[in-house]
């Protein structure tokens, strides 16, 4: 991996898992995070987005490839058993590397 | 039947079967149901200004333990006939030992229409009734186990945007009393039919959106979402006679009692019992009871009610 | 002029072109125009069951075959004088062939504030109207080609949002008749002035971030936005004399035959038509019509009916 | 203090600190704050329509130096006494010199609840105050520098949402008149004190998040936020009682005063004098001003307003 | 490409085609999308997202190299012509390939 | 780079400057964006989205590598020291390589 490059991590999960996600990033150590709100389809159905029970968000964390690796674990083990819940990654360029 | 919310609910659900494109923006959704949580608990507030705290004691320990009672109830007969997983049917109990606020303001609308009177701190009743099915449920799947974080469960049920705009409702109307609430019932209280047919509207269309699961999760699952609110109703009769409390008192427990939550307990459920399936007990509550209590329960509770005070009553 | 909500859309229409950051969220604009579109289908609904569903059947008939005529006429001078594609001609002729339920509730506006009596059944005529347009701008652009997949068609209109609620509303006005909607008057009836002139407010921000596409389309446009809405008006009075409605009914026809769509017609061409752009024919709806009919059309269109019926009144 | 409105503020920010999800979707705060800035609007616009606009020339002076007059003794006391940069100080004082519509609204309420007469063009008065801060913070930040695009900073001004709703707001309420705006009253009027306390919910629960910085910024950041209102509030009744206003009107200028900006001046100093830090001056107007001026201050500038006319009143 | 690693097709386009394309993409066979409600600017000109006539939708769709290109192809050929449409892919890592 | 690969590039920013940064990117002749609204946590601290003020957009333009590079060095230099900004970028496949 190259100097300036990073892994960011794409999140799509349960919206009403928004509190506890941006919990554990923190407690994670990662130094920031993005959030939009989603609607989509998946293994666990149809998440129309019509209410908040239903509803998805879409979470970017843009960190070093270790953490990015380990916070997919993390998740994996903790959350794709019971919550409707995607993340994939790849590498970005960015300008100030040190701050992510 | 020519109740006009009751149209827009059944409007909502042809176009949901329709599959047309007539749902809501979800901030919509979310402001609509906000007006109704408010305005229901300031009525209650209002009420409660009126007479000494204390002199309810009995009702909500009466209340309090019908919440206990109704998942009790309800696990087994999951358990055991539906066959479901012991978390799915704790988690379903859950949903029908609580309360629905939807139901609970079509009833409320109904009352109004009939000029039936009622308690009005019934509010209080909806905000008690809501917590100890989430306390039973989470124990019956996990045992009085330890690892149940139950300070993340006090939280996330009190800070849960369903129960705590209720509690504030009902703070400030009986702190600021029926007159001082004059400048602001304009849009809490003349508003409150028309913004309850749009919610309505909204519902119906959600409703029909989980008849798809119904197909799939089967026969069990319509018969328990009909069967339960009809015993839970006759067990709600029976606490209010308890009470003594009037006709349309009872009515409105027996409402309390046969409704099911789809939003305080699948929120707290989702985080504090997270195996349980949401699919399932919103299909039941969502697709099943609400529109069988807003349809049809809601006056086969009032005339259970009647006749019950007929031939139990004072 | 001082009617405030037209003032409304003047103050839109200045901040637009001020490029101020003005606009309300999508989400609003979708709360406040589907609060209008359920409020005159109830009003629609609530004269509906004063009378014989039947007895309307010869202005149903009138109009649906209205709304058959105007496009054909506006075709052939889109595509001749124009010089439009063929499907971009037909899609024009089919806005202008239908209604704009934004126009039509500034009519409604405009009669109530002078007091002027009109049929009311005409939100009915409304989503006739909507219609045959749709189905004849298809067919001049493809012909009567068997690719067309009429049930597609059918479903995109019938489950359109715009349709849709106007026919809830009317059936809901019709089932539950004007008593029973008395609890929900607040909120749709007595807010109908207000939510318009947010609606319209909105409106006039839309209308001129499309005053920068007319001058690429140019002249013609302009000119056809201005002078088809004339013409249709004239025919739509020639229909209100034939059907020897009042004079506020007349003029209500002539608005209705005047309007271009900006709602039903582009969702319902994206689909069926999607190479006709749809720049060209919003830049005409609702950049040029909308505006003309807002300010001065109305009025005017009434003038003219009140002149017919002085000649030609029965 | 049993104002609901102000229970809803209450209820916000304790909502607010137990992280409550409570928030309303930022497109509702849009649509409410929309609907308040319209209505201050028409309600100054209404007044101004009584009277010779040329003479409120005197209170429109005042208000405009008391605009200047205002961030230029903020400003050394919050870079010498505060140790700010540069930038920062010009910043909050802008802030400062500046006006918070939420408080007005309040106050609008406040004197309708205690049936206080006031002038009503302060809605004028209200526009007018919003302007001359921002430039002086702008001036005092960078000096007369060439640099500053004084055009784009006007652009910014007056197309922003603040400014621009409450002008037209102004110019409808004036052009239409009292009468005609009675068919959008039920909107625009009878809803105001409830749109106002879903707005002071949603204030409250941002303010509540403010806080946390507020233990940041430290001390002197409280201290400046409740100190200099008060001195503002003074100086606004000095101008009001050289203008010779009603008790209510001199009350009102010094709540203009003392109210400091959150949405106008933010946005333009972002623009503007993008080096300023906005969390410093966000968490000082709306963590501690607002609430202080919201909680107490309205009427204790009232309680000075009183005392100042039986001593120095005409 | 490797053994974790999967397609992510981005697609921008009229918010008014959320509907058909739902549909074109359980047709399709694809496991799962997720949407997001956008705005923008094109050789279509701007969208501003004001109203639903000129708002946007931006589909996300992680499936093999594949599908991906002969989804893209499929788009090109029936929207590409008629509507403000574009699309865009790369790759990313996840973590249950068979998922996708 | 190949034939049909492009610069995608992410800026998450204050919605603030959305009217500013879509003249800069009109001005600067990319040939489209997308924007979505977005909150988030980075090193200023939280941006909640819950009023104008403290909401993010999510902006992406597609065009060439060189043109990407020169963007964010613009952006660097005129918003990174005073505003809530990150930009990333990485390559993606487009079907019309000259439309972008
Ligand atoms: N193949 C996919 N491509 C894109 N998004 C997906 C895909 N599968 C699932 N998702 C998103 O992830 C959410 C959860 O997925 P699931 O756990 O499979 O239900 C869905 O609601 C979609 O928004
Ligand atoms: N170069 C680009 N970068 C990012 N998004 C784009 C670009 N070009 C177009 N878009 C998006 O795709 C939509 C349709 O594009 P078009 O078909 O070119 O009008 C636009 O409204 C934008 O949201
Ligand atoms: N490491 C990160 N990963 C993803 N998004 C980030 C990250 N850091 C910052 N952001 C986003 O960029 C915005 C501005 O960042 P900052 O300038 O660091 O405050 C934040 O509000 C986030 O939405
Ligand atoms: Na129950
Ligand atoms: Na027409
Ligand atoms: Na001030």
């Amino acid at each position: 991996m190259q100097a300036n490059n990073k892994t960011l991590i794409t999140i799509v999960t349960e919206a009403s898992l928004e509190n506890k996600l941006s919990k554990e990033l923190d407690d994670f150590g990662v130094h920031g995070y993005t959030i939009t709100d989603a609607r989509g389809k998946g293994a666990r159905g149809l998440r129309s987005g019509d209410w908040d029970v239903e509803s998805n968000i879409r979470i970017e964390v843009i960190c070093s490839e270790l953490i990015a690796r380990e916070l997919m674990n993390l998740l994996q083990e903790r959350y794709y058993d019971n919550f409707a819940m995607i993340t994939y990654s790849h590498e970005v360029f960015v300008l100030r590397p040190e701050k992510f | 039947m020519a109740e006009p919310i009751i149209l827009f609910f059944i409007f909502g659900v042809l176009a949901g079967l329709m599959k047309a494109e007539l749902r809501l923006p979800s901030q919509i959704y979310d402001f609509v149901s906000t007006l109704l949580l408010i305005t229901i608990g300031l009525k209650g507030g209002i009420e409660l200004a009126k007479q000494p705290f204390l002199s309810l004691l009995p009702q909500i320990v009466a209340v309090f333990l019908m919440g206990v009672l109704i998942p009790l109830l309800a696990f087994p007969v999951l358990k055991l006939l539906g066959k479901f997983s012991r978390a799915d049917a704790a988690s379903i109990a859950a949903h029908y030992g609580s309360v629905s606020v939807g139901t609970f303001a079509v009833a409320i609308a109904f009352m109004g229409t009939n000029n039936i009177y009622f308690e009005e701190y019934m509010a209080l009743l909806l905000v008690i009734l809501e917590i100890p099915a989430i306390i039973v449920g989470i124990v019956l799947a996990k045992g009085l186990s330890k690892q149940t974080q139950w300070g993340e469960v006090a939280h996330e049920i009190f800070t849960g945007k369903g129960i705590l705009l209720l509690l504030g409702g009902l703070f400030i109307g009986w702190i600021a009393g029926e007159e001082a609430l004059g400048s602001i019932k304009p849009l809490f209280f003349d508003l409150f039919k028309g913004i309850l047919a749009l919610f309505l509207l909204e519902m119906g269309i959600i409703a029909a959106s989980k008849l798809g699961a119904l197909r799939q999760y089967g026969f069990f699952l319509l018969i328990f979402g009909i069967t339960m609110p009809l015993v839970s109703a006759v067990i709600g009769i029976g606490v209010g006679l308890l009470l003594e409390l009037s006709i349309g008192g009872t009515a409105m427990i027996a409402i309390l009692a046969a409704s099911a939550s789809y939003i305080a307990v699948p929120a707290a459920m989702r985080l504090s019992l997270p195996e349980a399936n949401p699919t399932l007990s919103l299909t039941a509550s969502l697709g099943i009871t609400f529109p069988f209590n807003v349809l049809i329960g809601i006056s086969l509770y009032y005339e259970l009610a009647v006749i019950a005070h007929q031939y139990f009553g004072a």
